[in-house]
This record gives C-alpha cells, sequence and structure tokens, in this order.
C-alpha cells in the first residue's frame, strides 16, 4: 500500500505528486492521526481509512466582542483541509454551543469556506463554549471545544475614539464661533443666493394681496430637516408678520403642525401683533404622502399664493408641488437635503437651497450674529475634511507609486482614524 | 358654444366610449391590437406631431402645458396597443440573476422575498412573475415571504397570474408542496437575522396559518443552509442592501436581486464585489429577464411605451433648447 | 375584480387626472376623499401598529415604553389651552433626541465614511490601475474637493477661491442631471402602470 | 417654567444622545431602539390632535356653509368610514379579506398610485419648460440628465451599437453615475452631514429654539 493522502477529491492520491504546502499538511495530518490511532489503542481504524476519515477545522478560537455590551461572541477558525473550493469533501459547518456547561445546540448552519461567525445572542454572566462540526455529504468531524468564555460589557467604545475626538472638535469650533460672534466679533459670511430673496417674496406676496404657501417637507420632527425648515419659518413668519400678509401652512405631520403653531405664534409676538395669529394658519391634512399632495395641489390652483416656499424633506413629490406652483405663477423658493430631489427643484422654482446651505440658510436668517459662528464652525468641519482628502490622496498615491513607508504609514493612518465608526 | 358646454360635450362623449369600451369587455371581445403598418403609421405621428410643437415653439408660441400633459397621455398609450419587435440585448447582471437559476437541478429550494408594495409594482410584478413561472416550469420548489406588509399579496397576485398559465396549470402544482408563502414578518434586517439560524422562528406559520412543521416543503428546511437560491425583489429599505449584508456576507446565502431602476445604483458596488449573483434593475431588465425565462409579460409589454417616454421626455429637452437658442439669437439681432 | 370595484378605482384614477386639465369637481371630489381616507389609514394604522402593537401589548414587559407614553400624554394636553404649553417638555424631548441622534449618525457614516472613501491612493495599489481607473480617481478627488468649497461661507467666491468654488457647482450640476436622468425612468413606468390599469384590466383593450 | 424647562429637557435629552454613540454598556446601547418606539407612541397620540384639526376645520366648514362645503363633509364621512372599519376590524385589521383592505385596495391604492404617476407628466412639462442650456451649469445638468436617459433605454444601446463595447452610451452613462456623479453626492454628503452637525450643536447648547416658540 502506497502512502497516500487524503485530498479534497475524496480520493487519495500519491504523495510523490503533492506540492510542498500539501506535503506539510499531508505530514501533520499523519503525524496526527498517528497519535489518534495511539490514543485510541482498543478502536481497530485501519490506517487507510483514519487517512480518509474528514478533516475537523482546527485553531478554532472564541473571543469576547470588544467594546459591546457583552452581547457578542466572535468565533474563527481554520477551515477543515477538505474544505477546497474545486472537489471539496465539505458540505457545510455547524456551530455547536454549550451553555453554562448545558448541553449542546446547533446555532448556526454556515456554507463551506466560512471561517468566522458572531454569536449575538449571548448574555454577559453565563459561559458559553463552542464547538465546530464539519460536514460532508456522508461523514461529519468535530472540532476541539473552546474553553468557557463569558462575554464582557464595557463602559466605552475605544473603538470610536478618533470619531469622538473629530466631532468634539467641529463642536467646539462651532461653541467658538458661536461664542466669539456674542463678544461682538464681526463674521464673515458670504452671501447664500436665494436668503436675500425671502424678503422680496414675501414683500411680493403683500402687494399682490396673495398668500404665502409654507411647506415643510413631509417628513415628521424626528429629522432635523424640518427642523431647519420651522427655523426659517420663524423668520419668515416675522416678516409677514410685519406686512401683515396671509400666510398658510397645510402639513403632513401632527407634531409638526404643533411646533408650527408654536412658531409661527412666537413670530406674532415678537412682532407685537399676538392678536393677528390664528390657529387655522397651520393645518394638518394627512400623513399619506400623496394624499397631502392632492390637498396641497388642490389649494395652490385655489388660493393662488404670490409665493411658495418648499424647504424641508421631500421626496417624489418635489416636482410635483413646485410645477403646480409655477403654473399659478408663484414665486418659489426651495430647500432640500434630499439630493434626488435638488434637480426638480433647481429646474421648477426660482431660489434653490443646496444641501447644506438649508441648514446654513436657518443660521442665517435667524438675525442673531450668534448664529453666524455656526457657519464658521462648519466650514472647520470642511477644512478638516479637505486637508485630510488632500494629505491622505497624496501620501498615497505617492507613497504607493515610490514605495515610501513614511507615505505609506500617513495613509493607513488616516484611513484607520476614519474608519472607526 | 362657450367653453363650459364644450368641456361637457366632451366628458360627456369620453365616458360614452368608456362605457361602450367596457359592454365590449363585458360582451367578450377580444383586445385591440393594430397591424404593422398602423403600428408604423402611429409611430411617425407621434414624431411629426413632435415636429409641429417644435416648429410652434421656434415660431415662439410655446405650446401650453396641457398640450404637454395630453401629448405624453397619447404617446404612451399608444405604444401599448402595438407590438413592434425590439432587439432585446441581454445587459450582464441581468444574465448572471438568470444564469444562477439555470444552474439549480430540479427540486431546488429557491427564497423569494417580496420587499415592496403596490406603487412600485408595475416595475417589479413582471420581474416576481418570470421568476416564478421559471420557478415551476424547471420544477423548482419555491418558498415566498415578505419584509414588507404588502409584499405577501403581491406575490399572491403574481401567483395567481403564472399558475393560471397554461404551461404550468397541467403541472397540477401543489401549494406546501410545490410552493409556500410564508406570508409578513415585522422586524427589518432582525427577520433575516433570525432566519439565519431558525425560519421557523419567524415564521411559526404560513400566510394562511398553516404551523410551519405541516407544511412538507419547508418542514426540512431550518435556515439559509438548505436553501439553494435566493431572489430578492426589493424597492427600499428593508430590501437588497439587508440581504446582501446579512444573509450573503453572514450566512452564505446566494442571493440575486430584482430592484426598481431608482434603487439600481446603490446596488452595483454589491454585484462588483460578488455579493451579488447579479441585478434585474427597472422595467427595461424585467424585460430582459422575460426574454430570458420565456415569460413574456408586462414589462416586454411595457418596454415600447417605455422606450416612447424616454424619447419624448428627451425630445422636449431638446425642443425647449433649440427654441431657447434660436429665440436668443433673434433676440440678439434685434438689439 | 368586480365591476363596481373596477369601477371605482377607474373613476378615481380618471378624476386625479382630470386635475391636469383644470381644477373641477370631479378633482375636488377625490381629493376630498382621498385626504379622508388617508388620515383615516393613518389612524388606523399608528393606533394599531404604533399604539397597540409597540405600546399596550408590551405595557407591562418593557417599563420604558412608560416613558413613550408619558410624552404622548404630555402631547396631548394640547386639547385643553390653559396647560397646552406642556406639550413643549415632550416637543423639547423629541428634538433634543433627534438632534443627538442624527449628529452622531451623520457624523460617522457621512462625514467619517465619505471621507476615508475618498483617501486613497489615486493611481491605484502598486501604482498599477489601469489609465480609465487613474482618470476616475483623480476627476472623483478633484471634484469632491472643488464641491466642498462651493459649500464654503467663510469666504467670498473670487479669484483662485471662486474659481475652485465654480468647479464645484459645475460637479454638483452633473449630479443633480444624472439624479434627473435616472429617475425619470422610474417615473414614466408608474405612468405606464396606471394607463395599463385603465385599459387592460378595466377596458379590456389591451391584452 | 414655560421656556427653561424645555431648553433643558433639550439639552440634557441631546447630549444623552450623543454620548449614547461611544457607551456600549446598557441602557445607553438600547436608547436608539427605544427612541423609535417612543416616537411611534407619540405618533399615535400626536395624530389624534392632526386628526381632530382636521375634523374641526371641516365640520366649521359644513356647519357654516361655506363655499364647497360638500368636499369638507365627503372628507369627514370618509375618515369616519375607514377609521370605524379600520378600528372594529381589530389588531389583524390589514388581513386579506377585511373591509379596511377592500376600501385600502380599491380607494387609497388607485389615488395614491395616480397621484404618484401625475409625475410623468410633470416630467415632461419641466423638461420643456425648464431644463434650459441657460449657461454652463445648465447645460451639464442637461447633458448629464440626457446621457443617462439614453444610456438606459434600449434606444440608446442600438444609437450607439456601432462604437466599440466599453464606450457606447450605456458607458457613458454608467461612467457618469459612478464618477462625476460620486464626487457631487460626496460633496454633497458631507456637506449635509456639517450642516447636521451644526444645527443639532445649536439645538442642543440652546441656542437654536425657535421650534419651542414664545412665552
Amino acid at each position: 500500500m502506497p502512502l497516500t493522502c487524503p485530498t479534497a477529491s475524496g480520493g487519495s492520491r500519491s504523495i510523490r505528486n503533492l506540492k510542498p504546502l500539501q506535503f506539510i499538511v499531508c505530514a501533520l495530518l499523519v503525524v496526527g492521526s498517528l497519535g489518534q490511532v495511539n490514543a485510541q489503542s482498543d478502536s481497530t481504524i485501519l490506517f487507510d481509512s483514519a487517512m480518509n476519515a474528514l478533516a475537523p477545522v482546527t485553531s478554532l478560537l472564541a473571543a469576547d466582542h470588544k467594546y459591546d455590551n457583552g452581547e457578542r461572541i466572535d468565533l474563527s477558525w481554520i477551515p477543515s483541509i477538505d474544505d477546497q473550493p474545486v472537489n471539496g469533501k465539505i458540505t457545510g459547518y455547524g456551530v455547536y454551543r454549550l451553555t453554562n456547561a448545558g448541553n449542546p445546540a446547533l446555532i448556526a448552519d454556515l456554507p463551506s469556506g466560512s471561517s468566522t461567525f458572531s454569536d449575538d445572542n449571548v448574555e454577559p454572566g453565563s459561559d458559553y463554549s463552542y464547538y465546530i462540526v464539519a460536514r460532508s455529504a456522508y461523514e461529519s468531524a468535530v472540532s476541539v471545544r473552546t474553553a468557557p468564555l463569558s462575554p464582557q460589557r464595557e463602559w466605552l467604545n475605544l473603538n470610536r475614539g478618533f470619531l469622538f475626538l473629530i466631532a468634539a472638535l467641529i463642536s467646539a469650533a462651532v461653541i467658538y464661533f458661536v461664542q466669539s460672534a456674542k463678544r461682538g466679533k464681526k463674521l464673515f459670511v458670504r452671501k447664500i443666493s436665494g436668503l436675500e430673496a425671502i424678503d422680496d417674496a414675501v414683500g411680493r406676496a403683500t402687494e399682490m394681496g396673495r398668500p404665502v404657501l409654507f411647506i415643510p417637507g413631509i417628513h415628521d420632527m424626528d429629522d432635523v430637516q424640518t427642523l431647519a425648515a420651522l427655523t426659517i419659518l420663524g423668520r419668515v413668519s416675522r416678516t409677514i408678520a410685519d406686512y401683515d400678509t396671509k400666510i398658510f401652512m397645510p402639513v403632513a405631520r401632527s407634531l409638526v403642525m404643533t411646533a408650527a403653531r408654536e412658531t409661527i405664534k412666537a413670530s406674532y409676538q415678537a412682532a407685537g401683533r399676538p392678536d393677528a395669529y390664528s390657529d387655522d394658519m397651520v393645518s394638518y391634512v394627512t400623513d399619506e404622502q400623496f394624499g397631502y399632495v392632492a390637498a396641497v395641489d388642490g389649494l395652490m390652483v385655489r388660493e393662488k399664493p404670490a409665493t411658495v416656499f418648499l424647504l424641508g424633506s421631500f421626496f417624489a413629490e418635489s416636482l410635483i408641488l413646485a410645477e403646480t406652483g409655477n403654473s399659478v405663477g408663484a414665486i418659489q423658493i426651495a430647500g432640500t437635503a434630499r439630493p434626488a430631489q435638488l434637480p426638480f427643484f433647481i429646474a421648477a422654482c426660482d431660489f434653490t437651497l443646496i444641501g447644506e446651505e438649508l441648514f446654513a440658510a436657518s443660521a442665517y436668517l435667524a438675525g442673531e450674529p450668534r448664529q453666524l459662528g455656526s457657519l464658521k464652525g462648519q466650514d472647520v468641519g470642511k477644512a478638516v475634511a479637505m486637508v485630510v482628502i488632500v494629505v491622505g490622496a497624496l501620501a498615497a498615491t505617492l507613497g504607493e507609486a515610490w514605495d515610501i513607508s513614511f507615505m505609506q504609514n500617513i495613509y493607513h493612518w488616516l484611513s484607520s482614524v476614519f474608519s472607526s465608526n | 358654444m362657450s367653453t363650459r358646454t364644450k368641456e361637457i360635450l366632451v366628458v360627456a362623449i369620453v365616458a360614452a366610449l368608456f362605457l361602450i369600451f367596457y359592454l365590449r369587455k363585458v360582451f367578450g371581445a377580444p383586445p385591440v391590437l393594430f397591424p404593422g403598418t398602423v403600428s408604423i403609421l402611429v409611430v411617425s405621428v407621434i414624431g411629426l406631431s413632435l415636429l409641429w410643437i417644435l416648429i410652434r415653439t421656434l415660431a415662439g408660441r410655446y405650446v401650453e402645458r396641457r398640450v404637454v400633459f395630453l401629448y405624453v397621455g397619447i404617446a404612451v398609450t399608444l405604444p401599448l396597443f402595438m407590438t413592434l419587435s425590439q432587439k432585446v440585448s441581454v445587459a450582464p447582471e441581468v444574465q448572471g440573476v438568470f444564469s444562477s437559476f439555470e444552474k439549480l437541478s430540479a427540486g431546488s429550494k429557491v427564497l423569494v422575498s417580496f420587499d415592496y408594495d403596490p406603487p412600485s409594482a408595475p416595475e417589479l410584478q413582471p420581474m416576481a412573475e418570470a421568476c416564478l413561472y421559471y420557478c415551476f416550469e424547471h420544477d423548482l420548489k419555491v418558498i415566498i415571504m415578505g419584509l414588507w406588509p404588502q409584499g405577501p399579496m403581491q406575490a399572491n397576485l403574481a401567483l395567481q397570474k403564472v399558475l393560471n398559465d397554461e404551461r404550468i396549470s397541467q403541472k397540477n402544482l401543489q401549494y406546501g408542496v410545490d410552493y409556500v408563502n410564508l406570508g409578513f414578518q415585522a422586524g427589518n434586517e432582525f427577520v433575516i437575522q433570525r432566519m439565519g439560524s431558525e425560519f421557523r422562528s419567524m415564521f411559526p406559520a404560513d400566510f394562511r396559518g398553516t404551523p410551519y412543521e405541516e407544511i412538507p416543503l419547508v418542514t426540512n428546511i431550518r435556515n439559509f443552509s438548505n436553501i439553494d437560491y435566493s431572489f430578492n425583489i426589493g424597492s427600499g429599505y428593508p430590501g437588497t442592501r439587508e440581504w446582501v449584508q446579512i444573509a450573503v456576507d453572514r450566512y452564505g446565502l446566494k442571493l440575486g436581486a430584482g430592484n426598481t431602476a431608482v434603487q439600481t445604483t446603490e446596488m452595483y458596488p454589491y454585484l462588483r464585489a460578488g455579493q451579488l449573483a447579479g441585478i434585474v434593475g427597472g422595467m427595461s431588465g424585467a424585460a430582459e429577464f422575460e426574454f430570458l425565462t420565456k415569460w413574456i409579460g408586462n414589462a416586454t409589454k411595457f418596454m415600447l411605451a417605455q422606450s416612447v417616454a424616454h424619447m419624448i421626455v428627451i425630445s422636449f429637452v431638446i425642443i425647449g433648447n433649440v427654441a431657447f437658442f434660436v429665440g436668443r439669437r433673434t433676440r440678439e439681432r434685434k438689439s | 375584480m368586480d365591476h363596481f370595484a373596477l369601477w371605482l378605482a377607474a373613476f378615481f384614477t380618471l378624476g386625479i387626472y382630470s386635475f391636469l386639465y383644470k381644477d373641477n369637481p370631479w378633482y375636488k371630489l377625490c381629493e376630498a376623499i382621498f385626504v379622508g381616507i388617508s388620515a383615516g389609514y393613518w389612524v388606523v394604522t399608528l393606533f394599531w401598529d404604533n399604539f397597540h402593537g409597540k405600546f399596550w401589548v408590551h405595557k407591562f414587559e418593557d417599563w420604558w415604553l412608560w416613558i413613550g407614553a408619558a410624552l404622548g400624554v404630555l402631547m396631548l394636553m394640547r386639547l385643553f389651552p390653559k396647560i397646552g404649553w406642556i406639550s413643549r417638555w415632550a416637543l423639547a424631548f423629541i428634538v433634543g433626541a433627534t438632534s443627538g441622534l442624527w449628529m452622531m449618525n451623520y457624523f460617522s457614516s457621512n462625514i467619517m465614511r465619505q471621507v476615508q472613501d475618498a483617501v486613497l491612493p489615486l493611481f491605484g495599489t502598486g501604482f498599477e490601475a489601469s489609465f480609465g481607473a487613474i482618470l476616475a480617481n483623480i476627476v472623483v478627488a478633484v471634484g469632491t474637493i472643488a464641491g466642498l468649497v462651493y459649500f464654503f461661507f467663510s469666504k467670498e467666491h473670487k479669484g483662485v477661491f471662486g474659481g475652485t468654488a465654480r468647479v464645484g457647482i459645475l460637479f454638483l450640476m452633473v449630479t443633480f442631471g444624472a439624479s434627473f436622468g435616472y429617475t425619470v425612468m422610474g417615473r414614466m413606468s408608474l405612468l405606464i402602470g396606471r394607463i395599463d390599469f385603465l385599459f387592460s384590466d378595466w377596458l379590456g383593450l389591451i391584452r | 417654567m414655560r421656556r427653561a424647562v424645555p431648553l433643558v429637557i433639550t439639552t440634557i435629552v441631546g447630549a444623552t444622545f450623543v454620548i449614547r454613540y461611544f457607551i456600549p454598556h446598557y441602557p445607553f446601547n438600547r436608547l436608539n431602539d427605544w427612541f423609535s418606539d417612543w416616537f411611534a407612541i407619540v405618533a399615535a397620540c400626536a395624530i389624534v390632535l392632526g386628526a381632530l384639526n382636521l375634523m374641526r376645520i371641516s365640520i366649521q366648514k359644513v356647519v357654516r356653509g361655506k363655499p364647497a362645503w360638500g368636499y369638507s363633509l365627503v372628507t369627514i364621512v370618509a375618515f369616519l368610514l375607514i377609521t370605524i372599519v379600520g378600528l372594529a376590524a381589530g389588531r389583524e385589521y390589514r388581513g386579506p379579506d377585511t373591509a379596511f383592505s377592500w376600501l385600502y385596495n380599491n380607494t387609497y391604492s388607485p389615488l395614491s398610485s395616480s397621484m404618484f404617476a401625475i409625475l410623468a407628466f410633470f416630467v415632461a412639462s419641466a423638461s420643456y419648460r425648464a431644463f434650459r442650456a441657460r449657461n454652463l451649469e445648465a447645460t451639464l445638468l442637461l447633458l448629464a440628465a440626457f446621457f443617462v436617459m439614453l444610456g438606459r433605454v434600449p434606444v440608446g444601446y442600438v444609437l450607439s451599437s456601432f462604437m466599440p463595447d466599453g464606450y457606447r452610451l450605456t458607458d457613458l452613462a454608467v461612467w457618469i453615475m459612478n464618477v462625476p456623479n460620486t464626487a457631487g453626492q460626496r460633496a454633497i454628503m458631507i456637506g449635509i452631514a456639517l450642516g447636521i452637525v451644526s444645527t443639532s450643536v445649536r439645538v442642543i447648547v440652546g441656542i437654536e429654539r425657535t421650534y419651542l416658540g414664545g412665552d
């Protein structure tokens, strides 16, 4: 009987045809199975059949998942030697778990080729031990068991340390500039086209004796875009109160209705005309996207507003509203942070606040210099982003091109910093 | 005649026409199909009227938007009455989905997840029908589920249509043996995650309330390892992205995707990374998929209308711009 | 589908499209029904799925659900004008939580992630990218930087800075054009779907 | 009380939700899920306000006999009909054979699909009226839209089939989506995120308080 080695195809082949790596593995297996034969001295397994037995997975490691609430254990292993992409014997792996040294239970079936698994159905305070069964069509091989392990709860996610630093930097910049504006420092902020137009647009409505329509998007208060829209509403309604123009504001969410009423009421109070305010300025229509659009479209053609504000979170309705508004001859000022809807606003409206400008507008319009400080904070963020992109890309390119390890280190460090999420 | 009288007259005529058409259907008259010459004529008329709009616009008289609307309505409707053979060139990503189906042997188990609702149906329903048809035709076992509440209802509509097809109805397929609808389960990506260890924990009973253990098709299906291929038809969240991130990445499921046109681009990275076998994207993807599966359904039928619709939008952009430039030149000359 | 249901659906479909001609009683009727039906639909859905499904069923299992219920009750104080101001507490809670949540989620997924993706060797790992890939990398890098410059608020758009900002807006415009072109296809399919309903399901004129 | 308490609540809650991002330990790890449940419950309570407001306005119109009061009556009837049917149907109100489902399938569904599809008409009219190559910016927008539109239908494929593989309209569309579109999207996304961060900081610190109204 020639010395043979178990192969991927399930048969055995002569040792002479083996490549070096295969030879080493084969040798290890032979040694291992010799040991097995010795250990089971009473068994009657023949040498040859032991060679053909399915190989289990090796180096099975169980480790507590770092920086979590003790709800995950990560397993990793080296797949069975019989697990080959071509003609492999392994059909899959079963992950078994013993909880507090109880009975083993199958917790997952994995396809062949897998080498990791995360068990996220664990609790701190219990001990878990695992083993993996490699399966072929006819037989199975059991790995060694891991030592009992208990998942740990951590209080701080240190993976997010850099993220914390950068977030803190930008927040600090916002607060710093706000404070310095408070102390009377003059801050320059470039003109944002569209914002200048707001007063004119309201004035136009006054002259024409037609109302202003304000649509704060169709999302609820749990969207920052809606918050930004309401801030702008604060300024717009102040002008409206001063000019004594009519405003109406159909909304798609009840909470937004409540918040918008508060906002407009405050503006009328600030303008010294609390008596002119009425709850009917803001009305709830329906939560349904297109039901809302149907109603607003109808309103537009019946009331013929002179000015339409479309600010907030918009979806497919953006163009329906903007085109209808255009058809009744209204001046339209739009803004959203949803890139997919921006082209429609740009095409159909007179002024469009693009993405970040929507949020900037809410600060710009508040009329307080210190709000402007937050725009400076945003700019610091952009500057950081730009510097990192330029430096990182340069370092990566040069480092890769001429193998400069210093540059490569910068690149790897930067990508690791920014991958911390 | 005043405008109002005219309007009432038009409405009355249209209503009468509709009534006649409807009665025609009730008495069992067959659908209308334009013969080839008429089709060519109609397409030429559509083209000529575009030319007319161009000339009018050039003359400085912009066509009223209502005319544009009417034009769009008619131009999109008429192609539905035609069969012009268009050459179908199958995109590699659609071929990828189909090839994975082709590799399956009879009796293989296919999981089809319906993650959309009626508004996306025009694009996605044809894919669902073609997929079911192919599976039934090649004796693959189909397990249906949904992460969207309306999904399983859309599945039932598709099933109804495919099972009534004469090529399929003669196979006499059994519910629970050849196909099953597990219904909707709330929980988005967590549903997929739990299915990774145990289908039954998420679907204790099927759409009709039959307990999981009593359905012959699925009694032996424990989790994704018993599924040979999966096709996800999705229009957003939860959908293809979640299936890829959990079922494919963690449990090694083989997955193909059918998406709306708007969503398709976001899925290309997964295709390149090999996490998806392929993508059927939008109406045109659906038409190609129908071509491959030999289920000639709505997408193929709509494809001509879709092309015409695109051409119309493009033509309007061109007309508007030509008129704009010509108009600007004349203005400059005057001043 | 029975005859009545078919006619009803067709009535609504045509009623909505009659708006394209002009505002009219038919559209107004459809609109009134739509508003009523959809508002009612949401009341029912929010009651069963949110209030009943999320709170009532689990009310004794999870104590923290009661925080939501308390906020809801505060919100309902609006109904009583005298103590309506107390609803601001609920509003303040929601706005605070939204701000905190969104701030960090956007920070990690948009800023960190996008910057990380932007930092890459332009000529490929080991200097072996194809010409097309190199071009693509450079265009993406330049476009991103220029786009960010456009959004810069602290500096007037003049000189080199203004030129870069202009390049940035050009990139933004290409982006918008691409999304427009992309969206058109899906939208047209919707209309075809409705027309198919009218002429196939309802009138039986097409196959 | 009216002004100070809400500000304090916003600050404390906002800061807590920022911090929870860095603390994996219970209960911070659950805050995200809890908030979505809380918000769901609050929204369910708040819709009472919205629905009552809708009813109040409609009833006022009917009672005072304002013009077009008939439509308001229709709204009231439709609202009450589906609400009563839905609430009476119990938890399984969505089941296939309920009256609620019938109403959904035959009124809500066609209305909403039709309204959605009306977009196709507006896309065409906007293309005719508004997409003008007025300047370089608009021209680029147009060209990008043009090539992406053409590249995604069979017509585009046929038109450029004489070109070698990899240089057809389809490939151009993919290139536009992958390259300049990625750059633009990235700049927009970073900008938006910064806008959100700074708005959130303003809210949490208490500088931004418009939504709370006056006294």
